[in-house]
């Protein structure tokens, strides 16, 4: 991992998993750089859609908030918040895209609050979009950076649901979007056993071993018995990515 | 079909930026027999008549139309087969010929033919179709007989403790809407009164947008604000100047009332009702080659006039 | 009656009706006369929207429909025709009014089915909006062409809801709308009598006996004790009227 | 207020056309203590903060303030005792600096003061305010702890027999919104995404819409497909140039990412947080004489340099 940063290869993973053609619901950060990147590399006709009304904007100086006008530059309209996050709910959002957070085995997000909720250790900022999208997206990727404090057994508050105590347990809730599909760490690639519905690794980046995947998991994280290694970011991805971000504000060394 | 099924559509479709341009005879062929179809505009504005025009040519049948005010279209629809039932509000021809003949014989001879609701009630069917709900509340229609006729359910608010009514969503499965303009991916600006096609074109599980004028993608980059119907929605494009006539199309033409007048007096003169619609439809739908020949059966002289009569910035 | 028509004396009796600042929602015809004209004589500031999307529009030609370019001609916005009639069910609109129907006893309009709705004796064209109007409308004045087969005691379906079975029917049922107000045909003034909600003269024009206006109602019609005479229509009124349809589309001689 | 008494708020008042300007000040006497209010713009795009400024300055009390995401005016109306309890999405400031000292202090000391729902649920929830209806069915929330925490109802269709959540309405005393552009009438145009104002300004008893321009009432005639408020829904204009600064207005000018990082950092490093915002608004927001002397606080360098920045068709 000499010749990229742990951003930069999340970025990269992110923008390999998007498919030319495909909706996609993207938070500010590390996620609208793997859309961007996607759109550069392999997938033109890919469109990004920003809750506060962007749709398929051409993006410029990156927006620090996917909520500005940087965020509907060039945007072919501008619709109200509602219709945007209508649009989710109608099935239009091929995928949600979702920055790092708190997550359980079950793929549930918390954004709200540590501790108890009558008496928070720390109140975070809260959902945004976060529930929505995880409720309604056909399908989720999560970038995350990888560390025990954010791979939990159980979320402290479900902020966003995943497959909730798994197993049949979204379905039977009325949910109709598919649930987070993959998850991205800088250690590897989660995904979620079809019946169970828990995280299982299925991918490790190159130098990454399954040791160090399991001591930065706050559970016991079964592993696929067809765990791959992954393909290392190309020079030519790179090159476009550094481009993306020129003053190194989301790509710098360390944690994200 | 189901809600989940219609939800299920969307799901799969390919949503993103791609060349959508086709013929209208192409574009057509998206509507199946039977198909539940959401048609644009209200009344004689911005109605889709060139994509209907079509659509009869093809000799589609028994499909179930919703709009929310029917005209003269209605009757084309009917007399031709391709109409099974019309979903609306208000169903007859223009404002000075009377009721119109062609929907009282097939109304009256089968009432399943005309399924009537409130205005708001059907734009609601349509709007929580658009929004992926399975129905919405609403205080219209409480206590009238179309609640009864619409076999409508009551609702208590278990917050608020109000009455109301609820109104199925419905998801058609194609949707025909004229914009005066849009670009290759579909992304439509309609001018004037949107009516209820910004809300048919999410309901909907395909869209076929006709337009007056396709623009470059960068015109609407440079006027986001004006587009109503986003790309995402539409899966076919067809460039149709005087793609409304002869009903009109805001700020580029008005109806042709003279020409409108020919077949609402006509008809309303005529003794065989059926039989004077079946001749209108064979001269202008199925005789011309393309839409340019059906317009020029109207001649130059209507649509420079109509035209002249649209502008909306007139002294 | 000799120096204007039964439908110029009514649309004068609408314009009179309305007041300034006040929204309404009126139908082509009379109505939009009504309204256009209380503009001109006393109303600056009533505003006239159609569902079609027109918000107090600037008419020049007059719309043969309210669903036409005529009718947005100078309009303020162009909203969506679910929005327009949204702004009905939140309380936006102070009157709606709708012109002449079959209209029963307790003020509910019909325009949908002559004979019963199975076997239709005549299939009149449908609410359009005036359900909503009915039903959502702050208060509701009609006007209508006064015979006996048009006033009957019970309409044959309830398309546009007055005051349902009476009483207090329309209220149990959970409408908001005021119901209708009035009703201003060419015989006189007609309002309903707040305990049984049922149809009273309380006007009739000058010219007009009471035996008249009985004989042209399809049911027992109780007369107000305090019956008055509406004053006529000045010539001001008339002329400015006039220059409004000067083709006397609507304001011809005859029923309407 | 419930539903019913929403309604008649709409009911009763004037909302025809009358010349409605009058000073910011006047305009803000609408609220009272302890009213819901609902805030136009989306975290710090298009937030209506001269009428928030002046709020503050005029110490209105205990208001429970709508906001589908709260930025920096958040710490404002916490500290300054203008805000009992938000009602949003997300709060923080901006993404540099971090979580929002301010919003933890309160919100973990009391939690109360923070009612967090989804975005769609919140925008729902002012839909259905908009809309006349007491409550509306959603998919979003369903099965996570926020549908417990606000207290939502599951309900079953009756048609699809879909699991779904009701959100239900609300209808804030006032809303203060910030447009573009509006006429002496209430009339608003908002350029570039409206976020949640149109929803706001209809679901609202009254509505107090600041603007960077007045235009004649021609204008909003020329254009009326921009127009999304209407003017009956307003009850006072306020012309007010740079109204959101330094938050940023779509078209007119971007943030003041400076002076905001000036706050955010400030804030940041401060040890007594309270006391920070406590002498920021001291020196911005009760000092000045006047908006005008607010502005000029900033300087003329930062207003020229965010309206550079803030041009829409800049090469």
């Amino acid at each position: 991992m000499s010749s990229y940063t742990p951003a930069e290869l999340c970025v990269i993973m992110g923008s390999r998993a998007l498919k030319d053609g495909q909706i996609v619901f993207a938070g500010a950060g590390l996620p609208l750089l793997s859309a961007i990147h996607a759109q550069k590399m392999h997938a033109p006709g890919l469109a990004i859609l920003f809750e506060v009304g962007g749709v398929a904007p051409r993006i410029g100086s990156l927006p620090r908030s996917t909520n500005e006008a940087r965020s509907v530059r060039r945007s072919m309209a501008t619709p109200a918040t509602v219709d945007m996050m209508l649009y989710l709910q109608r099935g239009f959002v091929d995928v949600g895209f979702l920055g790092g957070a708190q997550i359980d085995r079950h793929g549930n997000i918390n954004s709200s609050v540590v501790g108890p909720l009558e008496k928070p250790k720390v109140r975070l900022p809260g959902s945004g979009g976060a529930n929505d999208i995880a409720s309604s997206a056909n399908r989720v990727f999560i970038i995350s950076y990888h560390e025990k404090r954010r791979f939990v057994e159980k979320v402290d508050f479900v902020t966003s649901p995943g497959f909730l105590d798994g197993g049949q347990a979204r379905e039977e809730t009325g949910l109709l979007g598919g649930g987070v599909e993959r998850v991205i760490t800088n250690l590897g690639i989660l995904e979620f056993d079809s019946q169970t519905r828990s995280m299982t690794l299925v991918a490790v980046h190159p130098g990454v071993t399954q040791q160090e995947v399991h001591e930065k998991t706050g559970f016991e994280l079964p592993v696929s018995d067809a765990l791959e290694e992954t393909t290392p970011p190309s020079e030519e991805e790179l090159t476009a990515l550094r481009g993306l971000d020129p003053e190194r504000k989301y790509l710098k060394e360390g944690d994200f | 079909m189901s809600y989940r099924d219609s939800r299920q559509a969307i799901v799969e479709k390919n949503k993103g930026l791609r060349d959508k341009q086709t013929t209208l005879e192409e574009a057509v062929t998206m509507v199946q027999d039977g198909d539940h179809v959401a048609v644009g505009g209200l009344q004689y504005t911005r109605t889709p008549v060139g994509a209907l025009w079509e659509i009869i040519r093809q000799k589609r049948q028994n499909l179930t139309i919703y709009k929310p005010l029917m005209s003269f279209e209605g009757d084309w629809l009917f007399v031709s087969g391709v109409m099974g039932k019309a979903v609306t509000s208000w169903f007859s021809g223009g404002v000075t010929w009377g009721v119109s003949k062609i929907m009282r014989t097939f109304a009256e001879n089968d009432p399943s033919t005309f399924d009537e609701l409130s205005l708001l009630g059907l734009s609601l069917r349509l709007k929580a179709g658009a929004m992926g709900i399975p129905c919405i509340p609403t205080k219209s229609m409480l206590g009238s007989d179309l609640e009864k006729t619409a076999g409508l359910k009551r609702f208590t608010c278990p917050y608020s403790g109000e009455e109301l009514l609820l109104v199925p969503a419905v998801n058609p499965d194609v949707a025909i809407i004229h914009s005066q303009v849009a670009d290759k991916y579909g992304n439509g600006q309609i001018f004037g009164p949107p009516c209820l096609d910004i809300e048919s074109a999410k309901a909907a599980n395909k869209v076929i947008l006709t337009t007056e004028q396709i623009v470059d993608n960068e015109h609407i980059r440079d006027t986001p604000n004006s587009t109503n119907i986003p790309f995402f929605c539409v899966d076919a494009v067809v460039e149709l100047p005087f793609g409304c006539y002869p009903h009109e199309c805001y700020g580029r033409y008005e109806p042709a009332y003279e020409k409108l007048g020919e077949y609402g007096q006509g008809l309303l003169e005529a003794t065989d009702k059926i039989g004077f619609v079946k001749e209108y439809l064979e001269k202008y739908f199925y005789q011309p080659e393309n839409f340019e020949e059906y317009l020029s059966l109207f001649g130059v002289k209507s649509l420079l006039e109509t035209t002249r009569l649209g502008r909306i910035w007139k002294p």
